[in-house]
Protein backbone atom coordinates (compact mmCIF):
# COMPACT_ATOMS: atom_id res chain seq x y z
CA UNK A 1 0.00 0.00 0.00
CA UNK A 2 1.45 3.31 -0.94
CA UNK A 3 1.11 6.34 1.21
CA UNK A 4 2.61 9.87 0.89
CA UNK A 5 5.25 11.40 2.51
CA UNK A 6 7.34 15.05 2.23
CA UNK A 7 11.10 15.43 2.12
CA UNK A 8 12.58 18.89 2.95
CA UNK A 9 15.73 20.42 1.88
CA UNK A 10 17.48 23.33 3.88
CA UNK A 11 20.33 25.33 2.81
CA UNK A 12 23.17 23.45 0.84
CA UNK A 13 20.33 20.49 0.42
CA UNK A 14 18.02 22.89 -1.02
CA UNK A 15 20.66 24.34 -3.39
CA UNK A 16 21.85 20.71 -4.06
CA UNK A 17 18.55 19.19 -5.04
CA UNK A 18 17.25 23.03 -6.33
CA UNK A 19 14.27 22.09 -4.06
CA UNK A 20 12.75 23.17 -0.90
CA UNK A 21 11.02 20.11 -0.62
CA UNK A 22 9.54 16.56 -2.26
CA UNK A 23 6.77 14.35 -1.94
CA UNK A 24 7.26 10.82 -2.67
CA UNK A 25 5.27 7.72 -2.55
CA UNK A 26 6.31 5.12 -0.21
CA UNK A 27 5.33 1.58 0.87
CA UNK A 28 4.05 1.63 4.75
CA UNK A 29 6.31 0.58 7.23
CA UNK A 30 9.38 1.80 5.11
CA UNK A 31 12.41 2.57 7.22
CA UNK A 32 13.94 6.01 7.16
CA UNK A 33 16.91 4.92 6.09
CA UNK A 34 15.25 3.27 2.65
CA UNK A 35 13.80 6.53 2.13
CA UNK A 36 17.04 8.73 2.46
CA UNK A 37 18.98 6.44 0.47
CA UNK A 38 16.80 6.48 -2.39
CA UNK A 39 17.45 10.05 -2.41
CA UNK A 40 20.96 10.04 -2.18
CA UNK A 41 20.78 7.74 -5.15
CA UNK A 42 18.63 10.48 -6.95
CA UNK A 43 20.98 13.37 -5.63
CA UNK A 44 24.40 12.14 -5.66
CA UNK A 45 25.63 15.55 -5.27
CA UNK A 46 24.45 15.47 -1.72
CA UNK A 47 27.21 12.40 -0.80
CA UNK A 48 29.88 14.86 -0.72
CA UNK A 49 28.22 16.80 2.10
CA UNK A 50 28.26 16.23 6.26
CA UNK A 51 24.36 14.95 6.20
CA UNK A 52 21.91 15.48 8.92
CA UNK A 53 18.52 13.52 9.35
CA UNK A 54 14.90 14.34 10.45
CA UNK A 55 12.06 12.56 10.98
CA UNK A 56 8.75 14.22 12.04
CA UNK A 57 11.16 17.60 13.48
CA UNK A 58 13.71 15.00 15.08
CA UNK A 59 16.96 13.57 14.50
CA UNK A 60 16.24 10.52 13.16
CA UNK A 61 18.74 7.36 13.46
CA UNK A 62 17.38 5.77 10.09
CA UNK A 63 15.77 3.16 12.29
CA UNK A 64 12.30 5.02 12.14
CA UNK A 65 9.44 3.43 10.50
CA UNK A 66 7.59 6.00 8.33
CA UNK A 67 4.07 6.29 8.65
CA UNK A 68 1.48 8.26 6.66
CA UNK A 69 1.81 12.01 6.55
CA UNK A 70 5.38 12.26 8.04
CA UNK A 71 7.61 14.53 7.66
CA UNK A 72 11.50 14.11 6.79
CA UNK A 73 14.32 16.12 5.96
CA UNK A 74 17.94 15.70 4.94
CA UNK A 75 20.08 19.43 5.48
CA UNK A 76 23.92 19.59 6.67
CA UNK A 77 25.38 20.24 9.42
CA UNK A 78 24.02 23.67 11.22
CA UNK A 79 26.19 26.69 11.48
CA UNK A 80 23.63 28.69 13.49
CA UNK A 81 25.08 31.30 15.99
CA UNK B 1 12.80 48.42 36.41
CA UNK B 2 10.98 44.75 36.00
CA UNK B 3 8.52 44.48 33.57
CA UNK B 4 4.51 43.94 34.06
CA UNK B 5 5.18 40.58 32.67
CA UNK B 6 6.63 37.53 35.12
CA UNK B 7 9.78 36.24 33.78
CA UNK B 8 9.89 33.41 32.01
CA UNK B 9 11.88 31.11 29.13
CA UNK B 10 11.45 32.07 26.10
CA UNK B 11 12.95 30.80 22.72
CA UNK B 12 12.06 32.67 19.18
CA UNK B 13 13.10 32.98 15.71
CA UNK B 14 12.89 36.75 14.19
CA UNK B 15 13.42 38.14 10.84
CA UNK B 16 13.64 41.45 13.13
CA UNK B 17 16.62 43.07 14.48
CA UNK B 18 17.59 41.99 18.16
CA UNK B 19 17.83 43.91 21.22
CA UNK B 20 20.00 42.82 23.95
CA UNK B 21 18.53 44.81 26.71
CA UNK B 22 15.02 43.50 26.33
CA UNK B 23 15.97 40.10 25.84
CA UNK B 24 18.13 40.16 28.77
CA UNK B 25 15.24 41.34 31.17
CA UNK B 26 12.68 39.22 30.20
CA UNK B 27 14.44 36.54 31.67
CA UNK B 28 14.85 38.52 35.71
CA UNK B 29 12.98 36.81 37.90
CA UNK B 30 13.09 39.08 41.31
CA UNK B 31 15.15 36.64 43.54
CA UNK B 32 17.71 36.77 40.77
CA UNK B 33 20.95 39.02 40.82
CA UNK B 34 22.84 38.66 37.74
CA UNK B 35 21.85 37.81 33.97
CA UNK B 36 24.99 36.78 31.58
CA UNK B 37 23.80 37.33 27.69
CA UNK B 38 25.79 35.87 24.82
CA UNK B 39 25.69 37.91 21.94
CA UNK B 40 26.90 36.91 18.63
CA UNK B 41 27.28 38.68 15.58
CA UNK B 42 28.29 39.35 11.80
CA UNK B 43 31.79 39.21 11.50
CA UNK B 44 33.52 41.41 8.95
CA UNK B 45 36.44 39.27 8.11
CA UNK B 46 36.99 35.32 7.92
CA UNK B 47 40.37 34.00 7.88
CA UNK B 48 40.91 37.43 5.70
CA UNK B 49 37.99 36.91 3.57
CA UNK B 50 35.57 40.13 3.67
CA UNK B 51 31.97 39.17 3.85
CA UNK B 52 29.16 41.51 2.67
CA UNK B 53 26.40 40.21 4.24
CA UNK B 54 25.01 36.67 5.74
CA UNK B 55 21.75 34.71 5.10
CA UNK B 56 20.52 32.60 7.64
CA UNK B 57 17.90 30.10 7.02
CA UNK B 58 16.05 28.11 9.82
CA UNK B 59 14.25 24.57 9.45
CA UNK B 60 12.08 26.76 11.93
CA UNK B 61 9.36 24.40 14.12
CA UNK B 62 12.45 21.54 14.82
CA UNK B 63 14.95 24.39 15.29
CA UNK B 64 12.24 25.76 17.89
CA UNK B 65 12.00 22.28 19.34
CA UNK B 66 15.91 22.29 19.79
CA UNK B 67 16.22 24.93 21.53
CA UNK B 68 12.98 24.45 23.78
CA UNK B 69 15.38 20.88 24.39
CA UNK B 70 18.15 23.32 25.09
CA UNK B 71 16.58 24.81 27.65
CA UNK B 72 15.26 22.43 29.38
CA UNK B 73 18.51 20.34 29.39
CA UNK B 74 20.26 23.22 31.12
CA UNK B 75 17.79 23.89 33.72
CA UNK B 76 18.31 20.48 34.69
CA UNK B 77 22.29 20.89 34.53
CA UNK B 78 22.68 24.36 36.49
CA UNK B 79 21.22 26.39 38.76
CA UNK B 80 19.70 29.01 36.77
CA UNK B 81 16.06 30.88 36.96
CA UNK B 82 15.37 31.66 33.65
CA UNK B 83 16.56 31.26 30.30
CA UNK B 84 16.27 33.25 26.80
CA UNK B 85 17.67 32.82 23.23
CA UNK B 86 16.92 34.64 20.20
CA UNK B 87 18.34 33.69 16.32
CA UNK B 88 17.99 35.88 13.96
CA UNK B 89 16.95 34.50 10.38
CA UNK B 90 16.96 36.31 6.89
CA UNK B 91 19.53 38.86 5.51
CA UNK B 92 22.39 40.00 8.66
CA UNK B 93 24.25 43.13 7.79
CA UNK B 94 27.83 43.48 9.01
CA UNK B 95 28.09 43.83 12.56
CA UNK B 96 24.14 42.77 13.03
CA UNK B 97 23.19 40.32 16.27
CA UNK B 98 22.57 36.96 15.13
CA UNK B 99 22.07 35.45 18.07
CA UNK B 100 21.23 36.52 22.13
CA UNK B 101 21.50 34.08 24.79
CA UNK B 102 20.39 35.61 28.44
CA UNK B 103 20.95 33.34 31.47
CA UNK B 104 19.19 35.03 34.92
CA UNK B 105 20.63 33.13 38.20
CA UNK B 106 20.85 33.96 41.53
CA UNK B 107 24.60 32.69 41.61
CA UNK B 108 26.53 34.18 38.67
CA UNK B 109 28.93 31.23 38.17
CA UNK B 110 26.16 29.23 37.08
CA UNK B 111 24.65 31.72 34.97
CA UNK B 112 28.19 31.74 32.97
CA UNK B 113 28.81 27.85 32.54
CA UNK B 114 24.92 27.44 31.39
CA UNK B 115 25.13 30.36 28.94
CA UNK B 116 28.10 28.84 27.68
CA UNK B 117 26.94 25.73 27.20
CA UNK B 118 23.90 26.73 25.80
CA UNK B 119 25.21 28.37 23.01
CA UNK B 120 28.05 25.38 22.33
CA UNK B 121 24.82 23.18 22.18
CA UNK B 122 23.11 25.94 19.72
CA UNK B 123 25.60 25.48 17.22
CA UNK B 124 25.77 22.30 17.09
CA UNK B 125 22.08 21.25 17.48
CA UNK B 126 19.65 23.84 16.41
CA UNK B 127 18.95 23.64 12.92
CA UNK B 128 19.88 26.38 11.52
CA UNK B 129 22.14 27.50 8.96
CA UNK B 130 24.15 30.29 7.62
CA UNK B 131 25.33 31.43 3.95
CA UNK B 132 28.22 33.86 3.54
CA UNK B 133 27.67 36.31 0.60
CA UNK B 134 31.77 37.43 -0.26
CA UNK B 135 32.30 39.92 -3.04
CA UNK B 136 33.27 36.82 -5.47
CA UNK B 137 30.96 34.28 -4.31
CA UNK B 138 28.82 32.63 -1.47
CA UNK B 139 28.62 29.74 0.44
CA UNK B 140 26.37 27.85 2.59
CA UNK B 141 28.68 27.34 6.18
CA UNK B 142 28.25 23.70 7.17
CA UNK B 143 29.19 22.74 10.66
CA UNK B 144 29.73 25.26 13.65
CA UNK B 145 32.26 27.83 12.79
CA UNK B 146 35.07 27.65 15.93
CA UNK C 1 24.88 47.83 13.02
CA UNK C 2 28.86 49.32 13.97
CA UNK C 3 29.17 52.36 15.60
CA UNK C 4 30.87 54.91 13.33
CA UNK C 5 33.17 55.49 16.98
CA UNK C 6 36.36 52.29 16.57
CA UNK C 7 35.73 49.54 19.14
CA UNK C 8 38.08 50.40 22.41
CA UNK C 9 38.20 49.52 25.99
CA UNK C 10 36.20 52.04 28.20
CA UNK C 11 35.05 52.15 32.19
CA UNK C 12 32.86 54.74 33.17
CA UNK C 13 30.71 55.66 36.45
CA UNK C 14 27.42 57.08 36.09
CA UNK C 15 23.98 58.42 37.66
CA UNK C 16 22.20 57.64 34.99
CA UNK C 17 20.17 53.99 33.96
CA UNK C 18 22.64 51.49 32.26
CA UNK C 19 21.96 50.43 28.97
CA UNK C 20 23.10 46.92 27.87
CA UNK C 21 22.86 47.07 24.36
CA UNK C 22 24.77 50.45 23.87
CA UNK C 23 27.69 49.22 26.14
CA UNK C 24 27.87 45.86 24.72
CA UNK C 25 27.98 47.35 21.14
CA UNK C 26 30.86 49.71 21.71
CA UNK C 27 33.33 46.90 22.28
CA UNK C 28 32.64 45.34 19.27
CA UNK C 29 35.73 45.47 16.69
CA UNK C 30 35.09 44.00 13.05
CA UNK C 31 36.75 41.08 13.59
CA UNK C 32 34.84 39.57 16.42
CA UNK C 33 32.42 37.16 16.64
CA UNK C 34 30.88 36.99 20.20
CA UNK C 35 30.45 39.77 23.53
CA UNK C 36 29.71 38.12 26.43
CA UNK C 37 27.77 40.54 28.92
CA UNK C 38 27.40 40.56 32.69
CA UNK C 39 24.67 42.59 33.65
CA UNK C 40 24.02 42.87 37.80
CA UNK C 41 20.96 44.15 39.11
CA UNK C 42 19.29 45.45 42.12
CA UNK C 43 17.31 42.09 43.86
CA UNK C 44 14.07 42.56 45.28
CA UNK C 45 14.77 40.03 48.34
CA UNK C 46 18.21 38.97 49.82
CA UNK C 47 17.70 36.33 52.39
CA UNK C 48 14.03 36.61 52.88
CA UNK C 49 14.65 40.15 53.46
CA UNK C 50 12.83 42.90 50.92
CA UNK C 51 15.14 45.84 50.28
CA UNK C 52 13.21 48.81 49.07
CA UNK C 53 16.12 50.38 47.03
CA UNK C 54 20.04 51.03 47.01
CA UNK C 55 22.49 53.23 47.10
CA UNK C 56 25.66 53.14 45.54
CA UNK C 57 28.63 54.81 46.74
CA UNK C 58 32.02 54.91 44.89
CA UNK C 59 35.32 56.61 45.84
CA UNK C 60 35.39 57.44 42.28
CA UNK C 61 38.89 58.38 41.06
CA UNK C 62 40.49 55.35 42.51
CA UNK C 63 37.57 53.29 41.28
CA UNK C 64 38.69 54.15 38.29
CA UNK C 65 41.97 53.49 38.32
CA UNK C 66 41.13 50.03 39.79
CA UNK C 67 38.79 49.43 36.55
CA UNK C 68 41.45 50.52 34.06
CA UNK C 69 44.16 48.25 36.21
CA UNK C 70 41.48 45.01 35.61
CA UNK C 71 40.84 45.77 32.10
CA UNK C 72 44.88 45.97 31.41
CA UNK C 73 45.37 42.52 33.30
CA UNK C 74 42.23 41.07 31.82
CA UNK C 75 43.83 41.89 28.11
CA UNK C 76 47.08 40.51 29.49
CA UNK C 77 46.00 36.81 30.94
CA UNK C 78 42.76 36.06 27.98
CA UNK C 79 43.31 36.38 24.35
CA UNK C 80 39.89 39.30 23.87
CA UNK C 81 39.44 42.27 21.85
CA UNK C 82 37.48 45.11 24.23
CA UNK C 83 36.42 45.07 27.53
CA UNK C 84 33.51 47.90 29.02
CA UNK C 85 32.63 48.14 32.16
CA UNK C 86 29.94 50.31 33.90
CA UNK C 87 29.26 50.75 36.95
CA UNK C 88 25.74 52.34 38.68
CA UNK C 89 25.93 54.92 41.52
CA UNK C 90 23.63 56.72 43.59
CA UNK C 91 19.65 55.53 44.24
CA UNK C 92 19.04 52.27 42.10
CA UNK C 93 15.36 50.91 42.40
CA UNK C 94 14.27 47.44 42.09
CA UNK C 95 15.62 45.80 38.88
CA UNK C 96 17.58 48.08 37.63
CA UNK C 97 21.12 47.01 36.38
CA UNK C 98 23.86 48.27 38.62
CA UNK C 99 27.01 47.01 36.80
CA UNK C 100 27.55 45.95 33.08
CA UNK C 101 30.69 44.48 31.89
CA UNK C 102 30.76 43.18 28.64
CA UNK C 103 33.35 41.57 26.78
CA UNK C 104 34.20 40.96 22.89
CA UNK C 105 36.68 38.62 21.59
CA UNK C 106 37.08 36.40 18.37
CA UNK C 107 36.54 32.82 20.21
CA UNK C 108 33.59 33.45 22.96
CA UNK C 109 36.15 30.48 25.26
CA UNK C 110 37.79 33.54 26.25
CA UNK C 111 35.24 36.13 26.42
CA UNK C 112 33.08 33.65 28.70
CA UNK C 113 36.30 32.86 31.41
CA UNK C 114 37.15 36.86 30.64
CA UNK C 115 33.91 38.22 32.07
CA UNK C 116 33.59 35.94 34.79
CA UNK C 117 37.14 36.92 35.97
CA UNK C 118 36.68 40.53 35.90
CA UNK C 119 33.09 40.49 37.88
CA UNK C 120 34.96 38.71 40.71
CA UNK C 121 37.57 41.18 40.70
CA UNK C 122 35.46 44.45 40.28
CA UNK C 123 33.57 42.84 43.20
CA UNK C 124 36.74 42.41 45.81
CA UNK C 125 38.76 45.47 44.72
CA UNK C 126 37.10 48.34 43.26
CA UNK C 127 35.94 50.78 46.08
CA UNK C 128 32.38 51.27 45.68
CA UNK C 129 30.47 50.20 48.20
CA UNK C 130 26.07 49.36 48.54
CA UNK C 131 23.73 50.49 50.79
CA UNK C 132 20.84 48.37 51.22
CA UNK C 133 17.85 50.27 52.29
CA UNK C 134 14.66 47.89 54.12
CA UNK C 135 11.67 48.89 55.61
CA UNK C 136 13.18 48.91 59.10
CA UNK C 137 16.35 50.00 58.48
CA UNK C 138 19.34 50.35 56.51
CA UNK C 139 22.74 48.93 56.19
CA UNK C 140 26.28 49.53 54.27
CA UNK C 141 26.64 45.95 52.70
CA UNK C 142 30.72 45.19 53.51
CA UNK C 143 32.04 42.92 51.48
CA UNK C 144 31.11 40.78 48.23
CA UNK C 145 27.81 39.28 48.50
CA UNK C 146 28.04 35.80 47.48
CA UNK D 1 57.79 70.04 60.40
CA UNK D 2 53.81 69.78 59.83
CA UNK D 3 52.08 69.25 56.68
CA UNK D 4 48.47 68.78 56.02
CA UNK D 5 47.01 66.29 54.52
CA UNK D 6 43.52 64.63 53.65
CA UNK D 7 42.02 61.40 55.11
CA UNK D 8 38.69 60.64 53.17
CA UNK D 9 36.00 58.41 54.48
CA UNK D 10 33.13 56.16 52.34
CA UNK D 11 29.87 54.44 53.26
CA UNK D 12 30.41 52.85 56.23
CA UNK D 13 33.56 54.84 57.72
CA UNK D 14 31.73 58.11 56.64
CA UNK D 15 28.75 56.89 58.71
CA UNK D 16 30.92 55.78 61.92
CA UNK D 17 32.92 58.80 62.15
CA UNK D 18 29.83 61.44 60.84
CA UNK D 19 32.30 62.69 58.52
CA UNK D 20 33.41 62.64 54.63
CA UNK D 21 36.96 63.67 54.77
CA UNK D 22 39.05 65.17 57.42
CA UNK D 23 42.22 67.40 57.31
CA UNK D 24 45.65 66.33 59.63
CA UNK D 25 48.57 68.00 60.43
CA UNK D 26 51.27 65.19 60.51
CA UNK D 27 54.84 64.94 60.51
CA UNK D 28 57.02 65.00 57.65
CA UNK D 29 58.17 61.80 56.27
CA UNK D 30 55.34 59.49 58.66
CA UNK D 31 54.15 56.14 57.87
CA UNK D 32 50.87 55.63 56.78
CA UNK D 33 50.30 53.07 59.37
CA UNK D 34 51.01 55.59 62.46
CA UNK D 35 48.57 58.03 60.69
CA UNK D 36 45.75 55.17 60.30
CA UNK D 37 46.45 54.34 63.65
CA UNK D 38 45.99 57.60 65.21
CA UNK D 39 42.70 57.57 63.09
CA UNK D 40 41.46 54.45 64.98
CA UNK D 41 42.64 55.88 68.29
CA UNK D 42 40.10 59.17 67.49
CA UNK D 43 37.02 56.94 65.96
CA UNK D 44 37.32 53.33 67.98
CA UNK D 45 34.23 51.99 66.23
CA UNK D 46 36.05 51.92 63.01
CA UNK D 47 37.55 49.01 64.51
CA UNK D 48 34.58 46.60 64.29
CA UNK D 49 34.55 46.63 60.37
CA UNK D 50 37.06 44.82 57.56
CA UNK D 51 39.05 47.78 57.11
CA UNK D 52 41.18 48.97 54.00
CA UNK D 53 43.25 51.64 53.69
CA UNK D 54 44.63 53.98 50.35
CA UNK D 55 47.61 56.32 50.04
CA UNK D 56 46.80 58.53 46.58
CA UNK D 57 44.11 56.11 44.93
CA UNK D 58 46.02 52.76 45.24
CA UNK D 59 45.78 50.35 47.90
CA UNK D 60 48.00 50.57 50.61
CA UNK D 61 50.56 48.41 53.04
CA UNK D 62 50.94 50.72 55.78
CA UNK D 63 54.59 51.35 55.10
CA UNK D 64 54.34 54.29 52.75
CA UNK D 65 55.88 57.32 53.42
CA UNK D 66 53.49 60.38 53.37
CA UNK D 67 54.01 63.69 51.90
CA UNK D 68 52.62 67.51 51.84
CA UNK D 69 48.95 67.66 50.20
CA UNK D 70 48.79 63.01 49.88
CA UNK D 71 45.15 61.51 49.86
CA UNK D 72 45.13 58.78 52.32
CA UNK D 73 41.47 57.29 52.32
CA UNK D 74 39.92 54.55 55.00
CA UNK D 75 37.03 52.12 53.93
CA UNK D 76 35.54 49.38 54.35
CA UNK D 77 35.47 46.08 52.39
CA UNK D 78 34.46 46.42 49.25
CA UNK D 79 30.65 45.52 48.03
CA UNK D 80 30.10 46.85 44.42
CA UNK D 81 28.73 44.83 41.38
Amino acid sequence: MNMPIRVLFFGSTAAVTSKREIEMDVDDETHARTIFDQILTEYPRLAAHRLLFSVNQQYATGDEIIRDGDELAIFTAVSGG
Amino acid sequence: MFNKMPAQDYFHLTNEPLDLTSIARRVVPPECGATVTLDGYVRQFTKDRETLFLVYEAYEPMALKEMEKLIQKAKQDFQISNIGIVHRLGRLEIGETSVVISVAASHRKAAFAACEWLIRELKSTVPIWKKEVYVDGEEWIEGENL
